[in-house]
């Protein structure tokens, strides 16, 4: 097993420092650098060479990519000209926001899709299944927009259950039980979104797991021991097709950022998503790029974390 | 038992592989809704394509402040957008473009994907171990924040440009599947025996595996422009899509972002979001239909 | 003369292919005494393994009719719970692809208690894990301890079919059942096993169902032999009377392909067994393959009768039955 | 003269690990075996899973690689780099195991066969279809079939097919692994009477490639027993059936059950000595890794092998 995390660990690293190049490729290629935001335009040329030469923009690729992945390791990721303040404050509060909005569309996927599954991998090809496939069917066709769309439109504007915007309520004290109740209240319907639609692909993954299983020959061996079917089916079947998908949620992270892009901007919540749109439109690229690092990041470590979860628990990875 | 079983199996595989085009055909056919949602697709491509062809594209996106935010009418069928264009034709013109889109995407993406997957898969060892790394990493890559910040960075951005952004991140799925079909299919015999007869790599890459897997590959691309045109439309959704003078399915949905359309102007954003449903689910459909033909053991239930 | 231990009357087994029923067992009846090895023989698509599933009431999806006596209850009617208490305890198989038979992810061990679990409830862990053990040992693995915290990928194929043995004869069943248990091995380690299976149906004196393709096989293990084709008992007789004078024309013909050393050129049996969906229904079903032989001479409606004491052959044909060699050389 | 003269063959296939996937140690699937075939002879290769036999043939006929050794095919050293690879080919054809999956499913069997036709020669339509229904009739097919595809045709056909196939090109030795495992004992018998006929028509030579002695006993001339990637024994059929000298054949020789039911426990008596001796005198035949030795002869044409002083002792 160890052989194995390590193995997979040294393709982590290139896969990082590949995306780290790729994000500062694509900065070099955007328009302006650090100083455009910063500088007033009415200052003669030769003070902003001066000044580019001060702030090291003048040195050969190689050595500003240095410069920036050492600054990216300590938590700077340079200024934002639109809002003239560090991107790393202005990050900050997002994160969080979005983190509890992964969390939660996380939750509510398990919660949903887990039953889902068993249920329709169990008593596949009845009326049971057949409804779980209806909705199955629908929500692939349903692009995670159009849904969140529709769930605003219905219980934010038209029985106004639920908030339509922002991440709290205003006026509310941090730290009293309104406030959680407030922010637990807005996470609701975009978290909600994204995981029914996401669910889908998690309840037909776990579906076909179990049927497959199923279809297995030791499950025929466990029958002829004399198991009854719901032992063969808990000891046997469930257990077996539960352990890939204990393994799953880290390779859904990459889904939840997608969702996360869409419901923030649509639920105008103000997380890492809305930032990231934000900026592309007020071509404010270091804060582009700083949400791009780290959502790429968040992506490689998550399919790094769902293989080691994955090779601890098999154990014909584990032993070897 | 078992030996009985595979024997079946075998044979039921070959006999479905080597009459698969014809058997894909009569399964589609024979799948009641698979075959309406055919027919639907190619009554919308027919209508759409033919329409815009006398529709004067210019005239539908030329912005008209008098008629602002006009309900249905008989003049405006659906109605008017916030500057007075009108919706039919923009829905008209935008399931154009989101199809030709889906369409050109799915192919290129889908000859990069085979090919890719193909050789990763023929030739295995060192070829496929370095082919794949760079697969897990473009995969691994959130898709949506690549293209919306190529889209913003290209200088002279154009339906071309998006296309070919738009297939540089999504050709892994089909790549990885055909790969490991392609992984077993070169086990077998009969490309073993392709090589003692003396019939090179390419040919037999081309003439003797990629037959073989046709099948998946038309299965795999149809449910593939089903997901290309809602991410197309994704992407036009969030203003990343088509530059802003080509209407997109996704255009008209970015309206209801402002609440007050979302609330009260249904005709703008409602029929676009039908039409996107109705497009995702009729490709589905055949695309499910075709898979359940290849797939027995689906088939058998 | 040993006690009937399983009596099949009449069974017949059928699968939903596409359109309708198919019988993939069609009027079996047999039986099998205590403490003796039955042997069936038969090539793929005969019919012998699904024969072997209907004995366990391993069928999920197929539709049987007629009666399979054991222990006085009839298994084509018994409910799923009693069925549940009969599989593992007084019944139990061998199954032929140790490589999938194992749940890869639990510990041989659990495997094997599992059987105990669900059929010697009071069984204390301690008394468990020391009869699992003993039972590893028995079945001839070394280092019984530790394998028996061992997972299926960490042992060979031989060595795991050592296992599922084990988990077979853990109750000590009256009646066992072995589905082409060497098929997936090499021949020594099918020496090995059949030695195995033959010296433990001593020590347990349970009654053996041996299911194979394998003639050698059956000719060094089984007591009685059942020739199977097409779904039917086409002959069945004690082993010596059957490789001495086989009367069906099929045992024969598939006797004479045997390459045994010797013979110039092997018997080619012309055509193929016919798959489930186009068996004929009528007559002789093997009437077709003998292309020196009219159809005038199959019966209309062959049923397996008595030609000796112990010796039944289904259809009167063999009376007319000599090899076209043969004849040739005669002419 | 012998047609097929391999000297020392030796494959190894590399076991990868580690961080940078480094070759850290070899199987050695094949580990210095020599042989020779003579023209029109049918050579057995006779192993367990696992023995390398397979693995000979697919050395030999250039589908896996050689590590070294040598292997001359009709006079040409065909491992080095020079030889003329395409008439090697065209000399050297292989049948495979499996009739269901050495077929491509969806060509049509005027394809199949006219494969090699095509790589080869340059034929015209009319002549290729005219040489394919000449190969149809050799293998007893008629000529409709020519357009029909492999799923129309049942094992033993498709395996008649292969052969076809394999012969198109007048080869001087065809690599039969496996060539009727996969089939029906009743099936068997008719691939194998047909290989032999064709074997007398057209003067091929074998090597064949088998884990089931009773056949290799019926259809070959001379056999060599492998175990882990050697020989273990090498000699004629009634060498090696007769007066086997190692113990792993006898240990193979006594695993074969016997047709007839009243010798039972004559051989499960006789396994329970072989594997006696076995036990027992384990080091006389194996080496501390669990490999054979290497060969000696006993007779002209029988070479075991054995320690160098175990003959004294025995």
């Amino acid at each position: 097993m160890w052989k194995f995390i390590v193995r997979r660990l040294v393709i982590t690293f290139p896969q990082l420092i590949l995306l780290s190049v790729l994000i500062f490729l694509l900065a070099q290629a955007m328009p302006g650098d650090a100083l455009t935001g910063l500088v007033d335009p009415n200052i003669d040329p030769e003070t902003i060479e001066e000044q580019r030469e001060k702030l090291g923009l003048n040195k050969p690729w190689y050595e500003k990519y240095i410069d920036w992945v050492g600054g990216v390791v300590q938590g700077d990721f340079g200024q934002s000209f639109r809002y003239k303040m560090p991107v790393t404050d202005l990050i900050e509060e997002r994160i969080v926001n979005t983190f509890w909005l992964s969390v939660t569309a996380l939750i509510f996927t398990y919660i949903i899709a887990v039953p889902l599954g068993m249920i329709s991998g169990r008593y596949n090809d009845t009326i049971l299944d057949s409804s779980i496939a209806g909705y199955t069917y629908i929500g692939f066709a349903t692009p995670l927009f159009i849904f969140a769309l529709v769930l605003l439109w219905i219980f934010g504007f038209h029985f106004q259950w639920f908030p339509t915007g922002g991440s709290v309520a205003p006026g509310l004290e941090p730290g009293t039980l309104e406030y959680v109740m407030s922010r637990i209240q807005h996470l609701i319907l975009p978290a909600l979104s994204i995981a029914i639609i996401q669910t889908v692909s998690t309840v037909q993954y776990l579906r076909s797991e179990i049927v497959d299983t199923k279809q297995k020959d030791f499950v025929i061996t466990a029958r002829a021991k004399g198991a009854s079917e719901s032992r063969v089916y808990n000891r046997h079947i469930l257990r077996n097709s539960l352990l890939p998908i204990a393994a799953f949620f880290g390779y859904e992270i990459t889904m939840l950022i997608t969702g996360t892009i869409f419901v923030e901007q649509i639920f105008s919540f103000p997380g890492m998503g809305q930032l990231f749109i934000e900026s592309v439109l007020q071509r404010d690229f270091s804060v582009v790029n700083a949400v791009v690092l780290l959502f790429g990041a968040a992506a490689i470590l998550g399919a790094l974390l769902s293989d080691i979860i994955l090779s601890m628990v098999d154990p014909r990875i584990r032993i070897k | 038992m078992e030996l009985d079983k595979k024997e079946t199996q075998s044979q039921q595989n070959m006999e479905h592989n080597s009459t698969g085009l014809r058997i894909l055909w009569t399964e589609l056919v024979r799948d009641k809704l698979a075959l309406v949602s055919l027919i639907m697709l190619i009554v919308i491509v027919v209508f759409v394509y033919g329409i815009s062809f006398v529709m004067d594209q210019d005239e539908i996106v030329k912005v008209d402040l008098f008629s602002i935010h006009e309900p249905p009418s008989k003049e405006f069928i659906l109605g008017t957008d916030y500057g007075g264009r009108d919706v039919f034709g923009q829905l008209i013109i935008g399931t154009r473009n989101s199809l030709s889109i889906g369409f050109i995407v799915t192919f290129l993406s889908g000859v990069i994907g085979v090919i890719f997957g193909l050789v990763a898969g023929y030739f295995g060892g060192h070829i496929d171990n370095i082919l794949m790394r760079v697969l897990d990493f473009f995969q691994v890559l959130p898709f949506i924040m690549l293209v919306i910040v190529f889209v913003s960075i290209v200088p002279n951005y154009t339906i071309v440009a998006f296309s070919l952004i738009f297939t540089a991140f999504s050709w892994m799925g089909i790549a990885r599947l055909i790969r490991s079909k392609a992984l077993q299919e070169k086990e077998l015999d009969y490309v073993q025996a392709s090589k003692t007869l003396g019939t090179s790599h390419f040919k037999i890459i081309f003439r003797e595996v990629m037959p073989n897997i046709s099948s998946l590959i038309i299965v795999t691309m149809t449910l593939n422009l089903a997901s290309n045109i809602g991410l197309e439309s994704g992407l036009s959704f969030l203003g990343f899509g088509f530059p802003e003078s080509t209407p997109s399915l996704g255009t008209l949905l970015s309206y209801a972002t402002n609440p007050q359309t979302l609330e009260n102007r249904w005709w703008i954003w409602v029929p676009a979001a039908v039409m996107i449903l109705v497009l995702m689910l009729a490709v589905r459909n055949v695309g499910e239909a075709l898979r359940r033909a290849t797939d027995a053991r689906q088939r058998k239930g | 003369m040993n006690r009937k231990l399983l009596e099949v009357k009449n069974l017949k087994t059928s699968f939903y292919i596409n359109d309708g029923y198919y019988a993939a067992v069609d009027d079996v009846t047999l039986t099998v005494n205590e403490n003796e090895i039955l042997g069936i023989v038969g090539e793929s698509g005969s019919g012998k393994s699904a024969l072997a599933f209907s004995v366990m009431g391993l069928h999920t999806r197929a539709k049987m009719e007629g009666n399979i006596f054991f222990n006085g209850k009839d298994i084509v009617n018994v409910s799923k719970a009693d069925l549940n208490k009969m599989r593992g305890n007084e019944m139990a198989m061998i199954f032929q692809d140790p490589l999938t038979a194992l749940n890869p992810l639990m510990e041989i061990g659990a495997q094997i208690s599992e059987t105990f679990i669900l059929h010697r409830p009071n069984m204390t862990k301690k008394i468990r894990k020391d009869r699992v053990i003993e039972l590893l040992k028995m079945v001839g693995i070394p280092r019984p301890e530790y394998v028996y915290s061992q997972f299926p990928h960490e042992l060979s194929g031989g060595m795991r079919q050592r296992v599922i043995i084990a988990i077979a004869i853990a109750n000590q069943p009256k009646l066992l059942i072995a589905d082409e248990p060497t098929t997936a091995l090499d021949v020594t380690i099918q020496a090995q096993i059949l030695d195995l299976i033959r010296e433990l149906k001593e020590t347990i004196e349970s009654g053996v169902i041996l299911i194979t393709h394998d003639l050698g096989v059956v000719a060094e293990m089984a007591d009685r032999v059942a020739v199977m084709y097409a779904g039917q008992i086409v002959e069945i007789a004690n082993v010596y009377t059957l490789f001495k004078r086989p009367l069906h024309p099929y045992t024969r013909s598939l006797l004479h392909s045997m390459p045994t050393g010797g013979q110039d050129k092997l018997h080619v049996i012309n055509g193929i067994v016919p798959s489930l969906k186009h068996l004929p229904r009528k007559g002789c079903r093997f009437a077709h393959r003998i292309p020196w032989m009219g159809a005038e001479t199959h019966e209309e409606n062959p049923i397996l009768h008595e030609v000796e004491p112990g010796h039944y052959v289904r259809c009167t044909c063999y009376k007319n039955f000599s090899f076209q060699e043969d004849e040739s050389k005669e002419a | 003269m012998s047609i097929l003269e391999v000297t020392n063959l030796k494959i190894h296939f590399p076991i990868k690990t580690g961080l940078f996937n480094r070759t850290v140690n070899h199987i050695k699937a094949v580990d210095g075996v020599s042989f020779q075939i003579e023209q029109g002879k049918t050579y057995g290769l006779v192993g367990e899973s696992g023995s390398g036999k397979s693995t000979i043939g697919r050395g030999v006929i250039g589908l896996e690689k050689i590590t070294s050794g040598k292997v001359i095919f009709n006079g040409v050293d065909i491992t080095s780099k020079n030889s003329n690879r395409k008439e090697i080919r065209k000399n050297l054809q292989m049948i495979f195991q499996d009739p269901y999956s050495s077929l491509n499913p969806r060509k049509r069997i005027l394809d199949i066969i006219a494969e090699p036709l095509r790589n080869f020669e340059k034929l015209t339509k009319k002549e290729e279809i005219k040489r394919v229904e000449e190969l149809l009739e050799l293998v007893g097919l008629s000529k409709e079939n020519m357009m029909k595809y492999p799923h129309q045709f049942s094992g033993g056909q498709r395996q008649r097919i292969g052969v076809a196939r394999a012969i198109a090109l007048k080869p001087k030795l065809i690599i039969a692994d496996e060539p009727v495992s996969a089939l029906d004992v009743s099936v068997q018998a008719q691939v194998l009477n047909f290989l032999q006929d064709i074997q007398k028509e057209l003067g091929l030579t074998y090597l064949f490639i088998s884990h089931d002695l009773g056949i290799v006993k019926h259809f070959c001339d001379e056999i060599s027993i492998m175990y882990k990637g050697r020989y273990v024994e090498q000699g004629t059929i009634e060498e090696i059936f007769n007066n086997p000298q190692h113990i792993y054949t006898k240990r193979l020789i006594s695993a074969i059950p016997d047709m007839n039911p009243s010798n039972r426990d004559k051989q499960f008596r006789l396994r329970k000595k072989v594997q006696q001796e076995f036990d027992q005198r384990y080091h006389d035949y194996f080496d501390s890794e669990g490999l054979a030795y290497g060969l000696k002869s006993v007779s002209e044409t029988h070479l075991v092998a054995l320690q160098e002083d175990v003959e004294k002792v025995w």
